[in-house]
């Protein structure tokens, strides 16, 4: 293992060399570690090498209570930590079947779609980065910042919230996080423009995305790729309209869907995703009904019945699945963890073949990867 | 003639170039890779085009004249680099090497 | 011909939009926060090392060290010891030891306190390059608060 | 022209129906066992349905439609089949069933133009835990399998390369089994 | 030409003013472009060393300079330290030719513009070799770049000095600056007589100075996502921030040719009152252009920066070319 | 450190070495590694809301060569720990460490019995000099700890401490 | 010249620094083990001679000798050197071989310098009494494309051929 700089070897025999990209390396978001074989600037294989920060969440849910594995959903993936404690509760509310107060539905609603937006706004700044720009990232952190402040006002937190809980959610929201959410979707649509005519429509972008990487349909479902990667090519494959949770199916909104699959096609579905989120958010706070934010009868220590329980969530990277085998006890006998982003980069190796080395960042930006979501 | 300043002196620069020549034609026989050959008749070349300048500033009607030879001269140069060059990449991928002993493959 | 000649315009007029996006960004008022020249004031809800609350009335911890804060975390990082003095109908707490090194700051240990008798504290911008620190010692803690 | 769970039950059952024993004759009928909870199995019972068995599921319940066991040796024709029917791999993953002596290998389908989740498991005895590999059909069973044989040390056959993922290289150890300690 | 020697004395006295002024000039120039680039985010750059952080620069050669150096293994010494110093000279020696006043010059030359030329090329072998010298895989793909970058972005650039040249008839920088005289209309950006084309012209050479410097979006050799560092991987403390004052130093030399030769020099725009202040002006409003194109735009890809030369630039160049020649042709008879 | 400095050269240098260290404090360049969650709220630190610019501390280096503080946000695993011994070993005297969160200080929440992957605090690893505690700690924790590390390099401090309210 | 009383030693000075420059390079240059150091070697010649042009009134020569060898003959062996990564291993020669090619070259050499630079020693200078042109850019120009025209034009010729030939070799040499 030979993190860079990498010292060169004597001349190998053949034409192309290794390049071992990571584990620590700027475009690896973390920790990822890319075993490239190169002819020239040319990718021959790129073999991901994953584990770097692998953090034993599985092993840990076998050792927890319900409740005490809370912290760690939203330490997995830690940019939409909402949705991820969202499936884990999900998971453990079907298993009891408890009924969710509707506001805390709505909340949860709110809560995730931010998320997702603040999300969304981590990837677009640094997959610019990655494009070599770096003054999107600002802008696209000064607009996360306005998120994180109206989440920490709520949650107390302002990346790991741990927000929701069995049977609704932690606090109940207050006027003044109303105020501020309004305020915010009136502020990012004319942002959202800011980006487009800064980014989208930048030729450079446009001629470093537009063609780039292309992921067919197939490949995608071959892979088990999720989320925009999908969306980007070519399926609406949305869980929050294929598999309703939560109260989803009340609101109004598209999935974006571009079917060309290449790198600007995935920017796209995530651009266009924040605009629809807007546009829940909206709606959700339109509609937020008065009542109570937490279920009533959850017991204080947790048992659940015997069996399977899964439940997936949309997380800003895809399909997020909390599969909990349950033994009766107070503590699972198994907690799988299905994360999105271990099924996008495993498409990786066979969609970069050939590509050259820039050209592969790109793609691996556009996948939007968080690596101890890889990783676990 | 001793009050000549060096620099005023054409021996001084037909001893350089000469001294260029000769050295390029060591490096044109001692090296053993092509790339090294190269850089000999680079020299060899660099000799012949001080000579002519040489000439030209001492000795020549028109100053011009060892000028325009010496330009193309480089030309030449450059040409010759050009084409070695590419032969040189492409031996290299054929072969792996461009010692010089390599290409005695290529006989016959 | 004619494609490649619109594409060199359309491009150049992306060029331009975009440079002038970042003019406009240049004449604006910074966002920055002059941190450690203001303090900042950290919301109601914030998550930081616990403390103990007092008890407005003795002038003590409320806390009576029932262990259920210990029990919820799920980082072990607590440790609460109390004892039962006479003619008092609680124990009263003696030692309450925070690891805050392995807190994850979930909050478990503060919804599961019956009295609230703990709170998130606001303490934001701890950094120090004595390890040691972070074992926390919160009775002392609230004492020397006291005094 | 997405399927119904039913017809995918019903091609599940009819394709892998259970070993039958010496001496009595295959059922008429496919088992289509419609239990509306979950399966309910507890580790001492080691995953109580047998092999061959195809029941739907309560999917307000469980988060699945349905889910079928097979023979480790089917897994394969398993899997080609729910790609037949357009699904994608979602993921796989072990369980260990440490008293009953069986790993259990859960493959998860999805598809993504309907909504529809199907469960595929196999059993496997814990001293022995080999299972033919079903990369060649999914190809991104690979890094699923690598997860799988890091966590569990289930073997799976003609795997490519089935070297540790997140583990560390050099790594002997399975810690998702039930009898790791640290 | 005699090759006389006026001034030993003045020489010296030239070349220590040369180095202050590209020390100076990179160490402000690298403060200015953090405070910029702090003001196209919206956040005030660096502030606290010193008022308005005028001491940053101070305090990052401080730093530098008593960093360890180190030469990697494996390296080639030599080449290695020689590196950073061979892409400084040829920049300091470049700015010895440009006149920044009617008698502001280091070194008047009737070659000005070659001198510009020769020396501006040697500055690529050295980044080059300072990569190679590193016997690292990121810094030799990176070296590799800049070469073919340098190469693909030096004909375009020399095509337009070619036409340059038939428009001004002299390679004098001065003379060339004199032309101009007389308000903004005079400058060559404006010399349509001459050439219909003559703005497009000068955006040509922007971008190929752009390039030629390796600044963003043309930033391939330092490209950090793909690269590390670059050529510059290996280097630490001093090594380092020769490289960077060089690309400062490369930078100033590229806008002050462009200044010269397009913006009229020391020339005012109105007509009156010319001296070395308009030249600093155009020169400085030059440089912040280019902080500004590196802060808004993401990096071009490597093919796309070479297709840009090849397929758009050097025919364009080549057809201004051929049109100043017609131009000149026709004006002249 | 004895601070009675009797003779005049020792002054000098003692000045020099005021002086060099002042530049060392202002001019910190953190090496560009993330590993987990801390990274983001590292990289929010040098976003323009708190823009560790003002410090001079945004020239985040990718190449270990030029970096002067490395900044270990996140969870440091077994399989990881070489590698970060190995930048660490990469970068050039003089050269920091700071340990953000509780995962590099101490494996954080992630350390329970029986645990086979997470490295109990960086220290292990090589010497830290500045902890940041926190799940993840806000930028503003950074920003102090690099005034703090600062205040270690120059022995001053030059900023007022400001009192969680 | 001028009034400053040492610039003549300057200059000799300076005259001596490149004549040294462009030895030394040239050794460099033929004598180097790594090849890189070679090149390098003949950038410093380039330097030298630049220099040497320059003392031969003709600094034009010189600034195209730098912009040519340099910035392009160079460039590009370094760049054929990093594509077909080549270091001279010195060990594979027997001894015997090398010393027996370095004696040869080494003759060879010397023979070729010693007849040259006898006959430069012993050559004619005088100068010419007068002087067609001035030597100056100008007059290069005009030569290049009024007498010389014919060998302008095949020079040209040469260099299109030779880049063209370039590219074909360097792309069928790919499999």
């Amino acid at each position: 293992m030979t993190p860079p700089p990498a010292t060169v070897q004597a001349p190998g025999s053949g034409e192309t060399f290794l390049l071992n990209l990571g584990p620590q390396h700027p475009a690896t978001h973390g920790v990822l570690r890319l075993k490239l074989t190169m002819d020239g600037e040319y990718i021959t294989r790129a073999e991901p090498v994953c584990g770097y920060v692998h953090r034993m969440h599985e092993k840990m849910g076998e050792n927890r209570k319900y409740a005490q594995f809370l912290p760690n959903t939203s330490r997995i993936d830690y940019l939409s930590a909402m949705h991820y404690t969202h499936a884990f509760v999900g998971a453990v509310e079907r298993a009891l079947g408890l009924a969710v107060p509707p506001r805390a539905e709505y909340i949860r609603v709110i809560t995730s779609e931010l998320n997702r937006i603040s999300s969304h706004l981590v990837w677009f700044g640094a997959f610019l980065l990655d494009l070599g720009g770096f003054t999107p990232l600002l802008y696209a952190f000064d607009d996360r910042e306005q998120i994180l402040d109206l989440l920490e006002a709520i949650t107390g937190s302002r990346l790991t919230y741990c927000y929701y809980r069995f049977g609704g959610v932690c606090h109940d929201i207050d006027n003044a996080f109303l105020e501020g959410t309004r305020a915010f979707v009136a502020r990012m649509r004319p942002r959202l423009r800011l980006y487009h005519e800064l980014v989208t429509d930048n030729i450079i972008l446009r001629n470093r995305l537009i063609g780039i990487g292309p992921i067919p349909l197939e490949l995608c479902r071959r892979y088990g790729a999720t989320g925009p990667v999908i969306r980007g090519s070519g399926a609406a494959y949305d869980v929050r309209k294929t598999e309703p949770y939560s109260v989803y199916p009340q609101f109004d909104f598209d999935v974006p869907v571009y079917p060309e699959g290449d790198s600007m096609a995935r920017y796209r579905v995530r651009m266009d995703e924040i605009e629809q989120s807007l546009r829940i958010v909206e709606q959700a706070l339109e509609r937020l009904p008065s009542g109570p934010v937490r279920a009533e009868g959850v017991p204080r220590v947790l048992k659940l019945p015997a069996g399977e329980f899964c439940c997936a969530v949309e997380a800003a990277r895809g399909r997020f699945a909390v599969r909990i085998v349950s033994d009766r006890r107070e503590i699972p006998w198994r907690v799988k963890l299905r994360t999105p982003s271990f099924s996008n980069l495993s498409l990786f190796e066979e969609a970069s073949r050939g590509m050259m080395l820039p050209d592969a960042i790109a793609l691996l930006g556009s996948l939007d990867l968080v690596i101890p979501d890889i990783d676990r | 003639m001793t009050a000549l300043p060096f620099h005023d002196q054409p021996r001084v620069y037909f001893l350089v170039a000469a001294f260029l020549l000769a050295v390029g034609i060591f490096g044109l026989i001692r090296r053993r890779t092509l790339v090294g050959m190269l850089i000999g008749g680079e020299l060899m070349m660099a000799g012949a085009s001080l000579n002519v300048m040489v000439w030209n500033r001492f000795t020549a009607p028109d100053p011009a004249v060892g000028q325009v030879l010496v330009l193309f001269l480089m030309g030449l140069a450059a040409a010759e680099v050009a084409i070695l060059l590419s032969i040189i990449i492409a031996v290299y991928r054929n072969y792996r090497s461009i010692k010089a002993g390599v290409l005695d493959e290529m006989k016959g | 011909m004619r494609a490649t000649l619109r594409e060199i315009v359309l491009g150049c007029r992306s060029l331009l939009v975009g440079m002038r996006v970042t003019m406009v960004e240049f004449f604006k008022p910074v966002v920055t926060v002059p941190y450690p020249h203001e303090a900042l004031r950290m919301p109601e809800r914030y998550r930081g090392p616990i403390e103990l609350v007092r008890d407005p009335a003795t002038g003590r911890a409320i806390c009576y060290a029932c262990q259920l804060c210990a029990r919820a975390c799920p980082s072990g990082c607590i440790t609460v010891e109390g004892v039962k003095r006479e003619g008092e109908r609680r124990k009263r707490v003696t030692q309450y030891q925070l690891d805050f090194s392995l807190c994850s700051l979930c909050g478990a240990c503060v919804e599961a306190c019956p009295d609230a008798a703990i709170r998130f504290s606001k303490r934001y911008n701890w950094a120090t390059p004595h390890k040691e620190e972070f074992l926390l010692d919160l009775v002392r803690q609230l004492e020397q608060e006291s005094r | 022209m997405t399927p119904s769970p039913e017809q995918i039950a019903r091609e599940l059952a009819s394709r892998f129906p259970p070993s039958p024993p010496a001496d009595a004759p295959p059922p008429a009928a496919p088992a289509l066992a419609s239990t509306g909870g979950p399966a309910g199995a507890t580790p001492a019972e080691g995953g109580a349905a047998e092999a061959g068995t195809v029941r739907m599921l309560d999917y307000a319940r469980c988060g699945c439609h349905l889910e079928a066991h097979v023979q480790p040796a089917q897994v394969v024709a398993a899997a080609a089949l729910m790609d037949q029917f357009g699904f994608a791999l979602d993921t796989i993953t072990g369980l260990d069933w440490l008293p009953a002596g069986r790993m259990e290998i859960v493959y998860d389908f999805f598809h993504p133009h309907a909504t529809l989740r199907v469960a595929v498991r196999t059993r496997v005895p814990r001293d022995q835990p080999d299972v033919p590999t079903v990369s060649s059909i999914f190809p991104g069973a690979n890094w699923h399998e690598r997860e799988t044989h890091d966590f569990f040390g289930i073997r799976f056959l003609g795997h490519p390369g089935l070297t540790p993922l997140l583990l560390p290289e050099e790594a002997a150890f399975h810690p998702l089994r039930k009898d790791f300690t640290g | 030409m005699s090759v006389s020697l006026p001034e030993p004395l003045r020489l010296f006295a030239l070349l220590a003013g040369a180095m202050a002024f590209v020390g100076l000039n990179a160490a402000y120039l690298v403060w200015a472009e953090r405070k910029a680039a702090g003001r196209f985010q919206r956040r005030p750059g660096p502030t606290e060393a010193g008022p308005a952080g005028l001491l940053q620069p101070v305090a990052d050669v401080l730093k530098l300079i008593s960093k360890q150096l180190m030469v990697p293994p494996g390296a080639d010494a030599v080449l290695f330290r020689a590196a950073p110093v061979l892409v400084l000279v040829p920049a300091m020696i470049c700015l010895a030719v440009i006149p920044f006043g009617e008698r502001w010059v280091a070194r008047e030359m009737p070659l000005g513009l070659l001198v510009l030329f020769a020396f501006g090329s040697i500055q690529v072998m050295a980044v080059m070799l300072g990569g190679w010298a590193s016997r690292n895989k990121y810094a030799i793909i990176s070296a590799a770049r800049i070469v073919s970058q340098d190469v693909a972005y030096e004909i375009p650039m020399l095509l337009v000095m070619i036409t340059l040249l038939m428009v001004t008839g002299t390679m004098d920088l001065g003379e060339i600056v004199r032309q101009q005289a007389g308000g903004f209309w005079r400058w060559h950006l404006f010399r349509l007589d001459a050439n219909p084309l003559m703005p497009l012209t000068f955006v040509i050479y922007y971008i190929c100075m752009l390039a030629e410097t390796n600044r963003a979006p043309f930033d391939m050799a330092e490209a950090e996502s793909e690269l590390v560092a670059g050529a510059y991987t290996e280097y630490s403390g001093m090594g380092f921030g020769v490289f960077f004052m060089a690309e400062y130093a490369n930078i100033v030399v590229g806008c002050a040719t462009a200044t010269v030769l397009f913006l009229g020099g020391w020339q005012s725009p109105i007509g009156v009152g010319s001296g070395p202040v308009w030249f600093l002006a155009k020169l400085y409003g030059l440089v912040f252009s280019v902080i500004w194109v590196r802060w808004t735009f993401p990096r071009t890809q490597f093919y796309g920066l070479l297709n840009l030369s090849w397929k758009i630039l050097i025919p364009a160049s080549l057809f201004i070319l051929v049109l100043s020649g017609a131009a000149l042709q026709l004006s002249g008879s | 450190m004895d601070s009675k400095t009797p003779s005049s050269p020792v002054v000098t240098f003692a000045a020099l070495d005021r002086l060099l260290a002042a530049g060392r404090a202002n001019s910190l360049w953190p090496l560009t590694f993330g590993l987990a969650c801390c990274a983001i709220e590292m990289m929010a630190a040098g976003a323009s809301r708190f823009d560790i610019s003002r410090f001079g501390a945004e020239v985040f280096r990718p190449s270990p060569r030029q970096a002067d503080v490395m900044i270990v946000a996140g969870t440091v695993n077994w399989k990881m720990a070489p590698a970060v011994k190995t930048l660490y070993d990469q970068m050039l005297e003089p050269k920091w460490v700071i340990a953000m969160g509780n995962c590099a200080i101490s494996g954080g929440p992630f350390v329970f019995p029986g645990q086979y992957a997470v490295v109990e605090g960086v220290d292990k690893l090589f010497p830290v000099d500045v902890y940041i505690p926190g799940c993840p700690p806000r930028p503003e924790a950074l920003i102090e700890g690099i005034l703090e590390l600062e205040q270690k390099i120059t022995g001053k401090r030059r900023w007022p401490r400001v009192q969680p309210a | 010249m001028t009034s400053f009383p040492a610039s003549a030693i300057v200059a000799e000075a300076i005259f001596g620094g490149f004549v040294a420059l462009t030895v030394a390079g040239a050794l460099l240059a033929a004598l180097a083990t790594r090849i890189l150091r070679s090149v390098c070697g003949l950038a410093v010649c380039s330097l030298g001679l630049a220099g040497l042009y320059t003392f031969l009134h003709s600094p034009f020569l010189g600034l195209m000798q730098i912009l040519i060898y340099i910035g392009a003959v160079c460039v590009t062996i370094v760049f054929a050197i990093m594509l077909a990564e080549t270091e001279e291993s010195a060990g594979r020669e027997s001894r015997r071989r090398r010393l027996a090619w370095g004696g040869t070259a080494l003759a060879v050499s010397g023979c070729v310098f010693w007849g040259v630079a006898r006959l430069g020693w012993d050559g004619v200078r005088a100068a010419p009494a007068s002087r067609a042109t001035d030597g100056s850019v100008g007059a290069i120009g005009v030569s290049l494309l009024t007498t010389h025209g014919l060998a302008f034009e095949l020079i040209s010729l040469v260099l299109l051929v030779a880049i063209l030939g370039a590219l074909l070799v360097a792309r069928t040499g790919r499999h």
